[in-house]
């Protein structure tokens, strides 16, 4: 059982306003709450503009949240006060960014790129250091050595995630926020990245969030997911049993509308369609473990559904609560 | 061509003029600029209208009697003058008029000339009634004017437009607006003035009928406009639509064998004034020298100057007096010729040199830096230019200029913050005393602090004792210019000169070179 | 579709499974290394106008600071008897060049009119105290770009400084400085330079450089801002911010980089508005003060008899009016250069 | 504004009085208290901004006794006229050269138009306005060469003022098109067959036009700067041209009145195209804000 | 083969663009049919020429750009030779496009009805009024809720989803015989990728068009296309029915492109991905252009570029793998289970025959 595990991210009612108290405020994220155990991976899924970005962020601390607590490796984000524990604490997390032509400065040298962290932590010896330093983590991502004193222009989207991907293993981080990192990439170097990513994982131990719309992809790589609608989590479970036998009637539709690359199966495809507005009536609702390791976000009325729709899956047996 | 209709140069009697600034008032108490005071001349009259070279001839008064030594006017006015509101002109409008201007409230800028008339200092200075003022209404025909002493140029000042008389109920009448635009004005003079809103750049005078020298008034109509680029001024004479435009120096060039090239010399010296109470100790000292003095008017060579570089027709500068401005009483001589004195206003340059070295040796420097202030019109940032050219030249000086606007000038030099200032001095009436005045040691226009007791001794002979005494009072005056220039006390530059161009057609102009620019009572177009 | 068979001459050996290791690499990048800086300088160069004007600017440069030391005459060296000399030079007998001038509907040797010897000729002639007017051009273009580049000085520091602090801030602290903008830009830079003028009392180099630090680098601000608004939330400034980047850091080393073209182009255009704004000055007689010369001045003293002496206007007008040309046409070329978007 | 230009004015030097060394003290007094002069500046300062409410600027020193409000007020109808004519004749102008521009990007055509418009920028408008003067007014005879009175006077000032609306116009609008014309949505219309002139007319100049208006503000700004030479050359009685000679007689309550009064206009405008692009811009005018 | 079925036939198309740095081949020698009424997909990876080869049926090419050679025949002319103006009448009538981001496709200002009324207007030459009609019922077809009321909306008013929909309005509002599809869903959420393929494939039975779907996504192929096309390095390299490519691919970069996706089945262990990149089209590969970043290269893919093998009657592939003399090699896993799955679906009870039935 996972549990076992040591937790070390926590989200706790995570609120991420925007705008408050202004015409155009926006909930981007709403009393969010999971965790994420050290050395798995877990993934994020939502149609865009559902918060998976914000939610992200907030966790790196690059945005003040609304409310809620974030607890990284046992400690409050929000009170780390002095420089240094900031600075710690920006050199275990790390993030990977989704568009490889935004996330490098195209007025920078790959080898400057890389070595941004290592200056601001101070983590090279002398000026041979820092190169070796470099060398060793370009290779380490698949690339020459030749090819840090190059300008991010020069290479292609998957050669510049990695580059992305370099930059933040240079501080050696425990845990990496990873924002739809193959969404911008060929599907051909999509394989690419994730492989290097998954090999990363087990070599140096990193425990990592990974962001995503597609979902074979998020299911592939992810231990567990979670699946984010307006801001809330509806839905998070071990990463078979959300693809394979969702609860939560938005994450049915979600799958259903995921393309396969068989075109027998495309034949037959029948997309769920989902009414949202049963989200928007004001009921309470908070994340209710269905099955083990399997939250659902429900009403107290909807719990008694969901748990025969769990039934019906075999992911419980009826005696099981 | 497609804007000039019938361009109205071809219309008889009438006749198209430019000035160089707009109109800023029509009050005669607050008229203070040229443009103000040659509009009220020809729009209004006092006792007497300045004419042909400054001779005084009638105006509102039919006879003049002079009693009391020289300290009692009693002037008797014909009875056929009228304002344009019908108004008959009677000697409460004098007697108003005058108190007008000297009262302190009026804030009149010119209210200084009335000083000598009984109690107008104290007046001014808020000391005593308005009504104290040596001025009475005999009836209404008569006008007595009582002066503390005797003024030799009385009479001329009475044709200065700030003794006209002032219409009560007109003044009454428009309240704040009175003098603010043509119709909110009375005029009594050979023209009345139309289509003027107090800030537009075009006006009419037109004929008064109800004027007692009607007869004499040739001109229907001059249309004024207000054409500040001289370059503008000249394509629209060339284009026929004005019929007279100032020249600028290199117009001048081209046009000195233009029939109607026409220049106006005027009673306006150009000088340099040397601040011998200077903030800066060194430069103080320097100007206290007479060697340095002269040797910074004799580097000047004036002559190129006026010929090549102003080149708008004025002359090189006799002496500080400006010439054919008073002619001595007995012999006809001109002024300057009575009190030149040569090496004051020439141009020696290895004289100058030597001198300069000699001065500087005096007062143990070898360096001095020096600061030009003048105007910044044109013609002063080319004067400045010229002269500091020419300065130089003088082993170790340097000159900065400094051109800022004309009020400005006039504060600074005022108040002493200035090394050495590019001023002008324009004869208010003529005679020189007008000129000489300003360097007496208390005058507030003595920028440059010149201190001579024989100079001031002269004017004040001039001025009291010998003021009812024509060549006595010729001869002090004589005795103070020669005092100024032998001192070098200031350098002369040039006496201005206004280049035009005047179509020949255009006759019976008056120029005035003190005062008033023009009288145009007997103008016509032929 | 034909597929021959028959046709395709197979050799022994061809069906050889490939040796990768031998093979090219995988992550060989063919294309020459080229620096933005050289991309830039390339798309620059095969763009024809801009790059002549880049060259005409670079003589202009030259001739205006180091013309002196080839022509050695004094710009503020007065010889009043050779006043107003039309251009002559010896042995070109071209109306406009030979010292003639048409005075009253005459052609007359103005040289030989002013007595002036054989020996005597002025290439652009003289001014109305015969001073030697290439020689002022020559000054007065100094002076003019030293007013640009002192303008665009004001420009990087203030105005690029507030535009980043601006953007990088947001919030409240962006909406006032957005404000004090906003108020600066709404008076006209004339009316800045008059308050200027008189507050010196003094017109002259200090009251332009106060007016144009005052007003003038507002447009500045403003591109910067926007930009820096747009830059602040790219990935990779959030990627420095999370490696725990300071923020001056990141101005520096992230923000102003890429402000650069931005930054360049509108210095191309600040330039020859402050050279213009001087000349306006001049000619309404508040710019720099006699004996110093400027652009402005010259033409605005040359515009005065410009039906008698044409040349005094046109050739400092010519001056200024092909620095004016090129420093927009380069501006022009810069930003297309600097358009990802021509990237082709 | 009005605060920075008072505090400004009082800091220069010089008095608004000609012989001031021939004035007594009391007719000084007379004279500083006619324009409330007497009184501690800071009284002075909240008498002038009181005023400013009630719409008064003050008494001029150079014309005496009128108010700078009317002055204002008589001389803003020239400069008005010619403004705004110079306006819409730079902007047709403008609009059309700059659109040739891009529309036959890198062409002749584009090349002569991109001089054209930046000669309007690089030729001072004194030197413009006495070329115009001197060759379509006197030589040529067919416009009249100064003066005020009637629609032919306005022709040449205008012209004199419109080159440098003109000339930024078209760059602006040249910019502006070649990047819409690169847009998704002018490669629809493409798509959709349509010809060039429609496309031009009916997607591209509609976008770059919109734009635009945020520029009328600072053209209009620019204009009142060169309305002050055009209008002293062709003797013009409007506010530029009062200006120019109230800062050369530190005529200070006109110099403040004008500049009030020019930021004033200049405020209102920017409002105004605020107001007018949110009227043609649909983005902004029906989502209140866009962003 | 000249197919009275064939809509659009191309040959042997060759573009290049004159670029500073010298000649980008991006089409080299492009060979395809498309017939009345089908889908056919064109996939490959970025920069393959995919949009190159679609715009040069539009004629609306970059100004930078040459045809080398080759034919664009629609219905028997030469659209390569024709006048702009002659394009003009085909661009929107005949063939149309929609292209890939919703939110920049559409005029700001402009009304939507408008929008969509404007193709009619120019080449049905109908007024304002009845096009506008013709519009909103338009509209309708698209499925926006409320089309009256929407009608005079402005773009910014819709959300990406419903602006796809109006950009496919207006491709379709003159019943094109050809539509052009340039990646049109990449910008959007899978719902509502999934809602727009529907609509597209509902409105393709009613209309009866022929559409050109390209996209890189093969689980879109897989759903919307008759027949598809792989691309790679301006050359196609394979093309297919939808079965064969998916079931039966024989070039090695269409099993890495199979192979790089998780499928529902793909249990864990690690993706195989295509190592490497393209080829820089400025100087392409003399031989096979995928040589270099193929598991099976041979040595003859770097000295000879591949025909085209003939695997079935629609079926082709430009690989050494399939000549005669090559020897066998076994595909990556993946793609051995998928040929499995072929050949079940070839045995004569299989369910249907999709590929027969369409000829
Ligand atoms: N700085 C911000 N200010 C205001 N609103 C914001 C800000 N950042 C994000 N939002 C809004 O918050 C919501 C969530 O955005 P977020 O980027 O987290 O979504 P996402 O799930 O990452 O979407 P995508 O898949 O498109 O990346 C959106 O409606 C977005 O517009
Ligand atoms: N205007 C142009 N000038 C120069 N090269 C061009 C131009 N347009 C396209 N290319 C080149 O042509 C090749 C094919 O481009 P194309 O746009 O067809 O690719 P694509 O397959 O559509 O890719 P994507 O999936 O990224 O849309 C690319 O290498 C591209 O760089
Ligand atoms: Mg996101
Ligand atoms: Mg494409």
């Amino acid at each position: 059982m996972p549990d076992e595990r040591k937790k070390i991210l926590e989200v706790q009612h995570l609120k991420q306003y925007f705008n408050v108290g202004k015409k155009d405020e926006v909930r981007a994220v709403d009393d969010v709450s999971f965790d994420i155990y050290e050395g798995e991976t877990f993934g994020l899924v939502g149609e865009s503009g559902s918060g998976k970005t914000t939610t992200g962020r907030s966790i790196i601390h690059l945005y003040e949240p609304t409310d809620g607590t974030i607890i990284f490796n046992g400690k409050d984000v929000s009170k780390l006060h002095t420089k240094k524990e900031m600075h710690e604490f920006r050199r275990e997390i790390q993030m990977i960014f989704q568009d490889p032509y935004a996330s490098l400065n195209p007025r920078m040298k790959v080898k400057d790129i890389v070595a941004e962290g290592i200056d601001i932590h101070g983590l090279a010896k002398d000026d041979a250091d820092r190169t070796k330093q470099v060398e060793d983590l370009l290779e380490t991502v698949g690339l020459n050595k030749d090819h840090s004193s190059r300008y991010p222009h020069e290479f292609s989207g998957g050669q510049r995630q990695r580059i992305g991907i370099a930059r933040a293993l240079a501080v050696e981080p425990r845990f990496i926020i990873a924002d739809e990192p193959i969404s911008a990439l060929d599907v051909s170097i999509q394989a690419q990245v994730v492989n290097l990513m998954k090999e990363l994982q087990v070599k140096q131990n990193l425990t990592y969030l990974f962001i995503a719309h597609d979902l074979s992809m998020v299911k592939y790589i992810s231990d567990r997911i979670g699946v984010m609608h307006y801001g809330k989590i509806l839905e998070i479970g071990p990463a078979d049993e959300v693809y394979n036998h969702p609860l939560h009637a938005y994450t049915k539709s979600l799958i259903s509308a995921v393309p396969v690359p068989d075109p027998e199966f495309e034949r037959n495809r029948k997309q769920v369609a989902y009414d949202e507005s049963r989200e928007k009536d004001d009921k309470k609702r908070r994340m209710v473990e269905i099955a083990p390791g399997h939250f659902v976000r429900a009403s107290e009325d909807e719990v008694a559904m969901y748990t025969q729709r769990a039934i019906d899956a075999g992911l419980v047996t009826e005696f099981s609560e | 061509a497609c804007g000039s209709k019938s361009s109205s140069t071809s219309a008889k009697n009438t006749a198209n003029w430019t000035e160089s600034a707009e109109l800023p008032t029509m009050d005669i108490s607050k008229s203070t600029d040229v443009v103000s005071s040659d509009m009220l001349n020809n729009t209004n009259e006092g006792l007497y209208r300045i004419g042909k070279n400054g001779s005084i001839t009638p105006g509102i008064a039919k006879a003049t009697k002079v009693s009391n030594g020289g300290k009692t006017y009693t002037f008797t006015l014909r009875k056929n003058a009228k304002w344009s509101n019908g108004d008959k002109v009677t000697a409460k409008d004098f007697v108003y008029g005058w108190q007008r201007t000297v009262n302190p409230k009026t804030a009149s800028q010119y209210a200084y000339l009335y000083s000598g008339i009984q109690n107008a200092d104290q007046i001014v200075n808020g000391k005593k009634p308005v009504s104290s003022l040596g001025i009475k209404a005999d009836g209404d025909y008569k006008v007595v004017v009582t002066l503390d002493k005797p003024i030799a140029y009385f009479k001329k000042l009475m044709g200065f437009i700030n003794f006209y008389p002032q219409n009560e109920s007109a003044v009454k009448k428009y309240g704040s607006k009175y003098g603010t635009n043509s119709s909110s004005m009375v005029y009594n003079g050979p023209y009345k003035m139309t289509n003027w809103t107090g800030t537009n750049l075009s006006w009419k005078l037109k004929k008064n009928n109800d004027y007692w020298d009607k007869k004499a008034v040739k001109m229907d109509t001059i249309n004024y406009q207000v054409v500040k680029d001289q370059s503008t001024g000249l394509n629209l004479f060339n284009s026929n639509k004005v019929d007279y435009t100032t020249l600028s120096s290199e117009q001048v060039k081209n046009y000195k064998t233009n029939k109607n090239y026409l220049v106006r010399k005027t009673a306006g010296t150009f000088y340099l004034e040397l601040n011998r109470a200077d903030s800066d100790a060194k430069v103080a000292k320097a100007f206290k020298n007479q060697k340095i003095r002269e040797a910074l008017s004799l580097a000047i060579n004036r002559k190129q100057y006026v010929n090549t570089t102003l080149g708008d027709g004025s002359t090189v500068a006799k002496g500080y007096v400006s010439q054919d401005l008073a002619k001595n009483p007995k012999t006809g001589k001109d002024f300057t010729d009575d009190a030149y004195v040569a090496s004051a206003v020439s141009y020696d340059q290895a004289k100058a040199k030597t001198l300069f070295k000699e001065g500087m040796k005096e007062i143990g420097e070898s360096k001095l830096n020096i600061k030009l202030l003048s105007d910044d019109t044109d013609k002063a940032k080319k004067s400045t230019e010229f002269i500091q050219g020419a300065w130089q030249k003088l082993p170790g000086l340097t000159v900065s200029n400094q051109n800022v606007p004309f009020k400005t000038r006039l504060s600074r030099s005022q108040n002493g913050n200035f090394d050495t200032v590019l001023s002008a001095w324009n004869a208010d009436f003529t005679d020189p005393i007008s000129f000489l005045s300003l360097f007496t040691s208390d005058n507030s226009y003595n920028n440059g602090k010149y201190k001579s007791a024989a100079y001031d001794a002269a004017i004040k002979k001039a001025e009291g004792s010998d003021a009812t005494k024509p060549s006595a009072r010729w001869a002090d005056m004589v005795a103070a210019e020669k005092q100024l220039m032998n001192d070098q006390a200031i350098i002369p530059v040039y006496q201005q000169a206004n280049a035009t161009l005047t179509r020949t057609n255009v006759k019976g102009i008056i120029y005035n070179t003190a005062g008033t620019n023009y009288n145009l009572k007997y103008m016509s177009v032929k | 579709m034909a597929d021959n068979l028959k046709d395709i001459e197979i050799k022994p050996g061809d069906f050889e499974p490939l040796d990768k290791t031998a093979g090219p690499d995988n992550e060989r990048i063919a294309a020459p290394s080229l620096t933005f800086g050289q991309d830039v300088w390339r798309r620059l160069k095969s763009n024809k106008t801009a790059f002549t004007s880049f060259i005409v600017l670079v003589l202009m440069f030259l001739i205006a600071f180091g013309g002196q030391a080839v022509y050695h005459h004094d710009p503020n060296a007065q010889e009043p008897k050779y006043a107003n000399l039309p251009p002559k030079i010896p042995g070109v007998g071209l109306h406009g060049l030979n010292g003639h001038l048409n005075q009253s509907g005459k052609d007359v040797d103005v040289y030989a009119a002013a007595g002036a010897g054989k020996d005597v000729h002025y290439i652009l002639g003289t001014d109305y105290l015969g001073r030697d007017l290439l020689a002022r051009i020559m000054y007065g273009t100094r002076i003019s770009l030293e007013i640009a580049l002192i303008a665009t000085l004001i420009d990087l520091t203030i105005g690029v400084g507030f535009g980043i602090l601006s953007g990088w801030k947001g919030g409240r602290v962006d909406l006032f400085m957005q404000r004090v903008i906003e108020i600066l830009s709404s008076i006209p830079q004339l009316v800045v330079m008059v308050l200027m003028a008189t507050a010196f009392t003094k017109t002259g180099m200090a009251s332009i450089i106060a007016a144009i630090a005052i007003t003038g680098w507002t447009t500045m601000a403003r591109l910067t801002r926007a930009q820096t608004l747009q830059l602040k939330n790219q990935d990779f400034i959030l990627a420095a911010r999370t490696l725990g980047e300071s923020a001056p850091k990141i101005a520096w080393k992230h923000l102003l980089p890429n402000l650069s073209s931005v930054i360049i182009i509108q210095t191309m255009f600040t330039i020859p508005s402050a050279i213009f704004f001087e000349a306006f000055l001049s000619y309404i007689g508040i710019g720099i003060s006699s004996p110093q010369a400027s652009l402005g001045t010259l033409i605005s003293d040359g515009q005065k008899n410009f039906q008698f002496l044409p040349y005094q206007m046109w050739y400092p007008a010519i001056v200024l009016i092909i620095l004016m040309l090129a420093f927009n046409l380069l501006g022009d070329g810069m930003r297309d250069a600097f358009d990802p978007k021509s990237k082709r | 504004m009005a605060t920075v230009t008072f505090f400004l004015m009082k800091l220069m030097p010089g008095t608004p009085l000609q012989n001031e060394a021939k004035l007594t003290a009391t007719e000084k007094a007379a004279i500083l208290a006619q324009y409330g002069l007497d009184k501690p500046v800071w009284l002075q300062y909240f008498i002038y901004i009181g005023g400013i409410f009630k719409g008064s600027l003050g008494l001029s020193f150079q014309f005496s006794d009128q108010a700078v409000s009317y002055l204002i007020g008589s001389r803003m109808g020239p400069s008005m006229q010619l403004g705004g004519q110079a306006l819409v004749v730079g902007i047709i102008l403008g609009i059309i050269l700059g659109a040739i521009g891009a529309i036959r990007k890198d062409t002749w055509a584009d090349r002569l138009a991109t001089i054209l418009s930046i000669l309007g920028i690089a030729v001072p408008s004194f030197v413009l306005a006495i070329l115009l003067q001197y060759y379509l007014g006197l030589k040529t005879g067919w416009f009249p060469v100064a003066g005020w009175e009637g629609f032919a006077y306005t022709i040449l000032p205008t012209l004199a003022l419109a080159a440098s609306p003109l000339a930024e116009t078209a760059r602006f609008i040249r910019t502006d098109m070649v990047d819409v014309l690169s847009s998704d949505y002018i490669e629809l219309a493409k798509a959709k067959g349509l010809s060039k002139f429609g496309i031009v007319y009916h997607h591209a100049l509609r976008n770059s036009l919109i734009p635009m208006v945020t520029l009328i503000g600072p053209l209009a700004a620019a204009l009142m700067t060169g309305s002050m030479v055009v209008e002293n050359i062709f003797s013009v009685p409007g506010i530029g041209e009062q200006f120019v000679k109230s800062i050369l007689v530190n005529d200070y309550p006109t110099i403040m009145g004008v500049t009030i009064f020019y930021s004033a206009l200049l405020c209102l405008l920017l409002l105004l195209t605020d107001i007018v692009y949110g009227i043609i811009d649909p983005r902004i005018r029906l989502s209140g804000n866009g962003d | 083969m000249e197919n009275p079925e064939n809509v659009i036939e191309v040959r042997n198309l060759e573009i290049d663009f004159h670029t500073y740095a010298g000649e980008v081949k991006a089409i080299r020698d492009v060979s395809f049919d498309l017939r009345k009424g089908e889908t056919l997909a064109i996939v490959g990876e970025s920069g393959s020429g995919k949009s190159v080869t679609t715009r040069s049926l539009m004629g609306l090419l970059a100004p930078n750009a040459e045809i080398k050679k080759g034919s664009i025949m629609f219905h028997g002319e030469d659209i390569i030779k024709k006048s702009e103006k002659d394009m003009q009448h085909i661009r929107g009538k005949d063939i149309a496009m929609i292209f890939q981001d919703p939110m920049t496709s559409l005029d700001p200002t402009m009304r939507i009805g408008m929008q969509i009324a404007e193709p009619l207007m120019k080449h049905k030459g109908l007024k304002k009024k009845e096009a506008v009609a013709q519009a909103l019922e338009m509209l309708k077809l698209v499925g926006i809720t409320d089309p009256e009321a929407r009608i005079n909306d402005y773009p910014y008013q819709f959300s990406g989803g419903m602006r796809q929909r109006i950009v496919i309005a207006i491709a379709l509002v003159c019943y094109p015989e050809v539509l052009i599809a340039d990646e049109p869903t990449t910008a959007l959420d899978v719902t509502i990728q999934a809602q727009i393929l529907d609509l597209m494939k509902d409105l393709q039975n009613r209309i009866d068009t022929s559409i050109i779907f390209i996209t890189h996504d093969l689980g879109v192929v897989a759903g919307m296309a008759d027949r598809v096309a792989v691309m790679y390095a301006g050359k196609i390299v394979e093309y297919g029915t939808v079965d064969e490519i998916f079931f039966n691919p024989q070039h090695p970069y269409t099993w890495g492109l199979l192979n790089s996706m998780p499928t529902l089945d793909t249990a864990s262990g690690s993706l195989r991905a295509i190592p490497g990149t393209p080829p820089d089209l400025l100087d392409p590969p003399t031989g096979d252009a995928f040589a270099a970043r193929s598991d099976y290269a041979m040595k003859i893919d770097t000295e000879k570029q591949p025909p085209f093998f003939k695997v079935s009657d629609t079926h082709y592939a430009a690989t050494w793998l399939l000549h005669p003399d090559a020897p066998k090699v076994t595909p990556p896993a993946e793609i051995v289970r998928r040929q499995k799955k072929f050949a079940e679906m070839q045995k004569p009870e299989a369910p249907f025959a999709h590929t027969a039935s369409k000829e």
